[in-house]
């Protein structure tokens, strides 16, 4: 068997394994639901070079469309992650028919243009509750099994996200996968080869935004709520972030950034109390009022000296070592 | 009386005027904005921050040393382009060659950061500053009565941009910067110092949102938070006009600004979104924006 | 029977954002405070004190409530500022049977249709704040009104709920624009507003928006010919604005530090520590622990149903309010205060702003509670 | 004279108010190595464009194998068994050698869309690319990365690549440009050979190359058609010395 | 003798950390042209590159009229008299053909003829006729003539021309021909890297060999003859 696949198998049987470890399953579900939607932008934007700044769009269009599902309708969860999921693909065909077209930068900016004009929907619309939530989305039951336990959740969680992840891998290692990366290796040569470019990149950025949903989808049901943060452009940079700092382009990045900033955002309080208590030092105290001082600082950082991103300059050290040892 | 869609003619050209003048206020930024991406290659995110330094510093001048407002319109575009020299230097000379994405996101960083010991400083609510003297009061023009101070912010705003302009498209100087960024090497090897170049392009297009900043002080709540908000609308007004092109940014801006104004009567819920639908629609019709060039 | 043998108590609140000025580390400082006055013991067990920043992120407050409780076995979570988090967090609150007090919410759902038995929403909302504001205005003569009003749910509530007293008062509506969250500029609304000839401008908004709608007021001379209502104001909005700029303004506040004797001497500790003056939010801060605690005291556990039904037998009585009472809703009921901004003449120290012109007594401020939404009301 | 595979007729193109091509009527006999020479700056890159769709003419036809394609996209003309090569050399940089011709076949199998599918369904393709690559003596690298192999083998590699795809008509934009002299004889062998079975139509400074494959041979100058005809006729026509060839040509030709 | 206009000496260079040079000597009297021979790849670019700093490390010795350059920051160099015309030609994209012209300034040691704009067009007229269009939309042979133009105007005495032969029609390799003999006639000191060594054998009083990143033959043009198996032997195969 593939050596690689046996990583991930490990990996995912290590995921499998936390909640027993002593791990909190919810903020593990978190991570998970983010790291779907990084894996599902770093699709597009790693494989196919497309950044969009309005993967946001997606998340949250599945987000209140599963919780309304599961919450109005009234539909079976099962029933509900697919509906959410397939409406944000819906919404991905809509703005990838009009963005496909545009390149680099205007590209970016008018998938921006098109989350913020969604967002505005959202806002205005009466079923999202505006800043106050579509809150209380029931969690229901998957296939027979009761999801009111934390931990039940966790389990059919983390399937979605294996699924998930196996379908991307499964697309990155197609014909198709092949056909994207020519055209983001060289678009002119790719069309020359009788390749219809922009039916291709189209695909990608449906099956990215569907994949995307799935996440918002997921997080709905984890959570229990959906609302406008989960469509407003920093979520969009959010996921870029994500993808950045663990490395564009590759499987694992996505998964390993969301963990990072994930945990930045819920665990650095608890860091510098951790800090002060162990140190002494009153002023890390502070550190839980500074989140974004502190992520901005590890942004510098990340731009400035890790730019492959943490998986990225990892497999670089181990690329260079490896030559070397065989030499 | 004269009606248009149901709004008195001279409450419409009121709301025209307010337009032009918020207009004139993207415009300066996007100016610096399209400036320092045209030369530098680097989107800079933290524009909005450093607007915000600019306001910060008018109120600190006031507050700490006594220093007028004339003053600081000065000192502060200064002080920020200094700090200016000093990110180039430090962060920015790195990344030239890299796409675009890094720079966005180091820029990113350094807002949070700047925002962030704003914040930790002075908190969020703001801090109190008041028209200069000279400026107070309002002038009827018998549509509207119209602030001086506002008057003052739009014939600034119009004269720097006007300036900047003739300085980049006009002289020699703006056609070494536009070849620096792309081959600064071969740039240098015609004898030109184009590390020191760019380093004061930056320095001049961050001293721009800090001018702007200062004239913002007195109408806007000065708060750590107040570039924030401006920033993305801003930028999108550098994209309408196409990355990079100075006269479409001025141009653009301006006509936003009317544009927001027209949504503030006719459809007010919509007026931050209004402008993501412009550029949006620019977009799909020219790709490159209305003044960029094609590739 | 005290659970874990220590009382845990969370804040969840902006520690870093747009409402980080009006709780935020002033709040947490406030908590500390109380609980330093139960020299760290309630029920001879020791209390530990947890907080966090949610940066308005309904998500990242509602897991980090859900975390606390399943981990760290919080007994009281009070959350800060943000209706939408707050909201989240007392549906986590329900689901796992802890006290959660919300302090810095302004939707009156939390005592309404999100209602739950284990919320007690201890400071403003909504519909206080337009019943304060709102009457007394019309009284003193503001019968016709225009509304500048965010567009956002808690603007549209407070607009409804003002709407509802004005009229009731005998005034009425004129008009009203929505602006967007955090919109550039306000002189164009601000316009239409003065275009509109209502004697009253009442601002449906909060923090910043709230700050440049004045200060554009101001600079248009709109004050000149309309008086400004602020409906949802707080004393860091005055000192950003300065009294210059806000002199004469009428708000609804639930408390001010310079109030009485007892007041200032709570704020002047406040102050030693924060270099400000506590708002209205702080002090329930410190108040709504303290009567929680109080009620650990005398009930000897840490059980929430317990804790809860002797805080709500209990009339809260301290610094913060006199004769509060908790109702089956959740809702805190307590006397509310029309303020006046002063004019810097009168203005004596720092901080200086307000004079109290009108007590809204607490059976008029809130929602009745026969017209609640909640459905655990009996009725 | 009967087998015309492609024409063009009054083809122009217009960059603001500046015609790069000029009305150009081109006739390419099937089976014919044709060149395009001219001036640099005549418009034969542009002509390769408006041909394969890269850009949109502002006048003219374009007649393919009896088919107007005139108003058709890059991907339907390369279907159609156009295929080009790009003046400056155009290879799937982090893909294998192999990969990059692999990818052209891929086309033929026609599950360029299969994203639920895996990569095993493409390894049979690999006995005929390596059998393509046996061919432009590429076999020995076809691990290797495209971006690490030397100048001339890109080119090597992006010729192969096109003729993976069968292409009925080849359009070779300056395939010699920047090799040394091995390499340019070894592409030009390899050019002869491949043109058996289709036709070649190619743009070319190097006059020892034009000289010895080309069948026939049109020259553009200022975006129109200058002279037509083999290489004896086109060398010795006086227009074609004096704004292309110069009148030390002879002395010039085969200098490289 | 007077101070040679250019002297390298054991000049070495690296690209990241690959060694290209290995000790190259050079030396170019005012007014000279030199022509750098060798086969692909064999460093005559990376020589030229070197000079101006534009290379990764380096170490050595270069003197410019006498200053010893290795030192000094890319402008600082091409200050001293040193006009570069690139392999890749160097045009930019988002400067107009006339503004691509007007883009070095004249030096500070202006010590050769600097040629004024009339007589560049006069030279090239296709630039003159598309003198308003983006400069990367010349094409190659146009974008070539441009890059050659644009360092005649500077008053730099020493031109390093990069393959300027390449890609051209041989009425333009004729022209440049041309152009190089009046350069020279107006004292202008030149270093050439050439493939075409029929184009550069009438213009260059002297020759070098390199391979290898080293100097492995080195005559004046008077000895061609003499040379000319050996040549023959290091350039083709
Ligand atoms: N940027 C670079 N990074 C690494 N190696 C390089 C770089 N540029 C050139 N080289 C290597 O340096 C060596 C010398 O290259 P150089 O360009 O100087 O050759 P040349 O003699 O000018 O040949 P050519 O005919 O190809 O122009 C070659 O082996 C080349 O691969
Ligand atoms: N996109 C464009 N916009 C404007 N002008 C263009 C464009 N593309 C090419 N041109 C101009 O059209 C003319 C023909 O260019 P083309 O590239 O076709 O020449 P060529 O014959 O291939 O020359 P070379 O042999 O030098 O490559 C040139 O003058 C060029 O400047
Ligand atoms: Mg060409
Ligand atoms: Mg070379």
């Amino acid at each position: 068997m593939n050596p690689k696949l046996i990583g991930y198998a490990a990996l995912f049987v290590g995921i499998a394994l936390l909640p027993a470890l002593g791990a909190y399953p919810i903020f593990v579900m978190k991570v998970l639901c983010y790291a779907l939607f990084a894996c599902a932008f770093n699709l597009l934007v790693g494989f196919t070079g497309l950044l969009s700044f309005g993967h946001a769009a997606f998340l949250g269009t599945a987000a209140y469309v599963c919780g309304h599902a599961l919450k109005v309708w009234g539909l079976p969860t099962p029933v509900g992650l697919v509906v959410g999921a397939l409406a944000a693909a819906g919404v991905g065909l809509v703005f990838g028919l009009l963005a496909i077209r545009r390149s680099g930068i205007y590209f970016s900016m008018i998938t921006l243009a098109l989350a913020q004009m969604l967002y505005f929907f959202f806002l205005q619309a009466p079923f999202t509750g505006g800043e106050d939530g579509l809150q209380s989305v029931p969690r229901g039951s998957f296939l027979g099994l009761d999801l009111s336990s934390d931990l039940t959740l966790y389990y059919v969680v983390l399937g979605i996200f294996i699924a998930a992840f196996w379908l991307i891998y499964r697309i990155v290692h197609s014909p198709f996968g092949q056909v994207l990366t020519s055209i983001r290796e060289n678009e002119a040569r790719a069309t020359s080869l009788g390749y219809d470019t922009a039916h291709f990149k189209l695909l990608a950025f449906v099956l990215s935004a569907g994949l995307a949903g799935l996440a918002g989808a997921t997080k709905t049901l984890t959570l229990g709520f959906a609302t406008l943060t989960d469509a407003i452009w920093t979520t969009s940079g959010l996921v870029i972030l994500m993808t950045l700092v663990g490395g564009m382009g590759t499987l694992v990045g996505p998964m390993v950034g969301a963990l990072v900033i994930i945990a930045l955002e819920n665990k650095i309080g608890d860091a510098g109390k951790w800090l002060a208590d162990t140190t002494g030092v009153a002023w890390f105290n502070g550190l839980g009022e500074s989140v974004s001082l502190v992520t901005g600082l590890i942004f510098i950082v990340c731009v400035l000296a890790f730019r492959r991103g943490l998986v990225g300059e990892a497999m670089a050290l181990w690329d260079k070592r490896r030559p070397a040892a065989a030499r | 009386m004269t009606e248009l869609f149901g709004i008195p003619l001279p409450a419409l050209l009121g709301q025209l005027l307010l337009g032009l003048v918020n207009g004139s206020f993207y415009a300066m930024l996007s100016l610096g904005l399209a400036v320092i991406f045209g030369m530098l290659n680097i989107i800079n995110f933290a524009h909005g921050a450093l607007y915000m330094m600019g306001a910060f510093l008018a109120w600190m001048g006031m507050d700490l040393l006594g220093l007028n407002y004339w003053v600081m319109l000065g000192l502060a575009p200064l002080l920020v382009g200094a700090l200016g020299i000093v990110i180039e230097r430090t962060m920015l000379q790195w990344l030239y060659k890299l796409d675009h994405l890094y720079g966005l996101l180091l820029t990113f960083g350094i807002t949070l950061v700047i925002e962030g010991v704003f914040r930790s400083f002075y908190g969020v609510s703001g801090q109190p500053y008041s028209v200069p003297e000279q400026l107070q009061g309002a002038t009827n023009l018998g549509f509207m009565i119209l602030p001086n101070y506002r008057a003052w912010v739009v014939v600034a705003s119009l004269v720097v941009c006007l300036a900047v302009w003739a300085l980049i498209e006009k002289t020699s100087l703006g056609a070494k910067l536009r070849a620096g960024t792309e081959n600064p090497k071969l740039v240098q090897a015609f004898g030109i110092n184009v590390p020191a170049m760019v380093t004061l392009t930056y320095a001049g297009g961050v001293a721009l949102a800090a001018f702007a900043g200062v004239l913002a002080a007195p109408i806007l709540q000065v708060s750590a938070l107040m570039g924030s908000n401006l920033i993305i609308v801003v930028f999108a007004v550098v994209v309408i006009g196409g990355m990079g092109s100075i006269l479409g940014s001025i141009v653009t801006g301006l006509g936003l600004g009317i544009i927001e104004g027209l949504t503030k009567v006719f459809y007010p819920e919509a007026s931050n979104t209004v402008v993501f639908v412009v550029m949006a629609i620019v977009l799909l019709v020219r790709p490159a924006g209305l003044f960029g060039k094609e590739k | 029977q005290v659970s874990g043998d220590v009382i845990k108590i969370g804040i969840i609140t902006d520690l870093s954002g747009l409402y980080a000025d009006i709780d935020g580390q002033g709040g947490v400082e406030a908590i500390k405070m109380a609980i330093a006055d139960m020299k760290g013991m309630a029920a001879g067990k020791k209390i530990e004190f947890l907080f966090a920043d949610h940066q308005n992120k309904a998500d990242v407050a509602s897991a980090k409530a859900r975390e606390w409780m399943d981990t760290q076995g919080l007994d009281l979570l009070i959350g800060g500022t943000n209706s939408g988090a707050n909201i989240a967090m007392a549906k986590v609150a329900a689901e796992k049977k802890r006290v959660f007090i919300s302090i810095g919410a302004a939707s009156a759902r939390l005592t309404n249709e999100d209602c739950t038995p284990y919320t007690v929403h201890y400071a403003y909302d909504t519909v206080a704040l337009a019943n304060g504001t709102g009457n007394a205005v019309v009284k003193s003569g503001g019968k016709s009104w225009y509304f500048l009003t965010a567009d956002y749910a808690f603007g549209h509530s407070l607009q409804a709920d003002t709407t509802a007293v004005v009229q009731k008062a005998g005034g009425k509506i004129v008009g009203s624009v929505k602006h967007p969250l955090s919109a550039s500029d306000f002189s164009s609304f601000l316009l239409q507003a003065q275009g509109s000839g209502a004697q009253i401008l009442g601002l449906a908004n909060a923090g910043g928006d709230t700050i440049n709608s004045i200060k554009a007021a101001n600079e248009f001379g709109i004050t000149k010919t309309m008086k400004l209502a602020g409906l949802l104001m707080f004393i860091n909005d005055v000192h950003s604005l300065g009294l210059k700029a806000t002199e004469g303004m009428y708000l609804t506040d639930g408390w001010y530090w310079n109030q009485n004797a007892e007041s200032r001497a709570w704020s002047r500790r406040f102050f030693d520590k924060m270099k400000r003056m506590p708002s209205m939010l702080q002090a329930a801060d410190y108040s709504s622990v303290t009567h929680y605690l109080k009620a650990v005291e005398a009930t000897k556990t840490d059980d929430a149903d317990k804790v809860l039904a002797k805080m709500k037998a209990t009339k809260v009585n301290d610094f913060f309010a006199k004769n509060g009472e908790i109702g089956p809703d959740g809702r805190h009921r307590y006397d509310m205060y029309l303020m006046q901004v002063k004019s810097p003449k009168e203005s004596t120290e720092p901080w200086d702003y307000y004079k109290v012109v009108q007590t809204i007594p607490a059976a008029e401020a809130y929602t009745k509670l026969a017209d609640s939404k909640c459905p655990i009301v009996k009725k | 004279m009967s087998d015309i595979i492609l024409e063009t007729s009054d083809l122009t193109k217009e960059f603001k108010g500046f015609t790069a091509v000029d009305a150009v009527n081109l006739r390419v006999q099937r089976g014919h190595i044709h060149a395009l020479l001219g001036p640099n700056g005549a418009g034969k890159t542009t002509c390769f464009n408006l041909l394969t769709k890269f850009l949109t003419p502002t006048r003219g036809r374009i007649v393919f194998a009896g088919h107007d394609i005139t108003g058709e996209t890059s991907a339907q003309i390369a279907r159609r068994g156009v295929i080009r090569s790009f003046q400056i050399s155009a290879v799937f940089p982090h893909l294998t050698v192999l990969e990059n011709v692999r990818i052209g076949l891929q086309r033929f199998t026609g599950t360029s869309f299969h994203f639920w599918k895996g990569l095993t369904g493409l390894k049979t393709l690999d006995a005929k690319v390596l059998a393509l690559l046996e061919l432009v003596d590429l076999r020995d690298m076809a691990q290797l990365k495209a971006a690490d192999l030397p100048y001339g083998r890109k080119r090597a590699l992006e010729i192969a690549t096109t003729m993976a795809m069968e292409p009925q008509l080849m359009l070779l934009d300056e395939p010699t440009q920047g090799m040394g002299h091995e390499d340019v004889d070894r592409v030009t062998a390899l050019i002869k050979r491949v043109a058996e079975g289709r036709t070649v139509l190619m743009v070319e400074h190097n006059m020892k190359v034009v000289a010895s494959i080309a069948d026939r041979i049109t020259v553009l100058a200022r975006g129109a058609v200058l002279a037509e005809g083999d290489y004896a006729t086109v060398s010795k026509h006086p227009a074609v010395l004096e704004a292309y060839m110069g009148t030390e040509a002879t002395e010039l030709q085969g200098a490289h | 003798m007077a101070t040679p206009a250019l002297e390298i000496h054991n000049l070495h260079a690296w690209y990241g950390e690959s060694h290209i040079l290995h000790g190259i000597n050079l030396s170019v009297q005012p007014g000279q042209v030199v022509t750098l021979l060798g086969r692909n790849g064999a460093g005559r670019t990376t020589t030229l590159r070197a000079i101006l700093g534009l290379t990764g490390a380096r170490k050595g010795s270069i003197k410019i009229h006498g200053e010893e350059a290795i030192g000094l920051p890319t402008h600082r160099i091409a200050q001293l008299g040193i006009g570069y015309c690139p392999e890749e030609r160097g045009i930019f994209a988002s400067l107009t053909a006339e503004e691509n012209l007007r883009l070095p300034p004249p030096l500070k040691s202006r010590r050769g003829k600097v040629m004024s704009e009339a007589e560049i067009y006069a030279m090239f007229p296709n630039l003159a006729e598309r003198r308003h269009s983006p400069g990367t939309r010349l094409s190659g042979g146009e974008q070539q003539m441009l890059a050659v133009a644009r360092i005649l105007r500077t008053g730099a005495d020493i031109l390093l021309l990069d393959e300027i032969s390449e890609g051209l029609a041989p009425v333009i390799v004729q022209a440049l021909a041309r152009m190089i003999r009046a350069l020279k006639a107006q004292g202008f000191t030149i270093v050439m890297v050439e493939q075409n060594f029929r184009f550069a054998a009438p213009l260059a009083d002297h020759f070098v060999v390199i391979e290898h990143g080293e100097v492995v033959l080195s005559f004046p043009a008077a000895e061609l003859a003499a040379h000319q198996a050996q040549l023959d032997e290091l350039l083709s195969v």
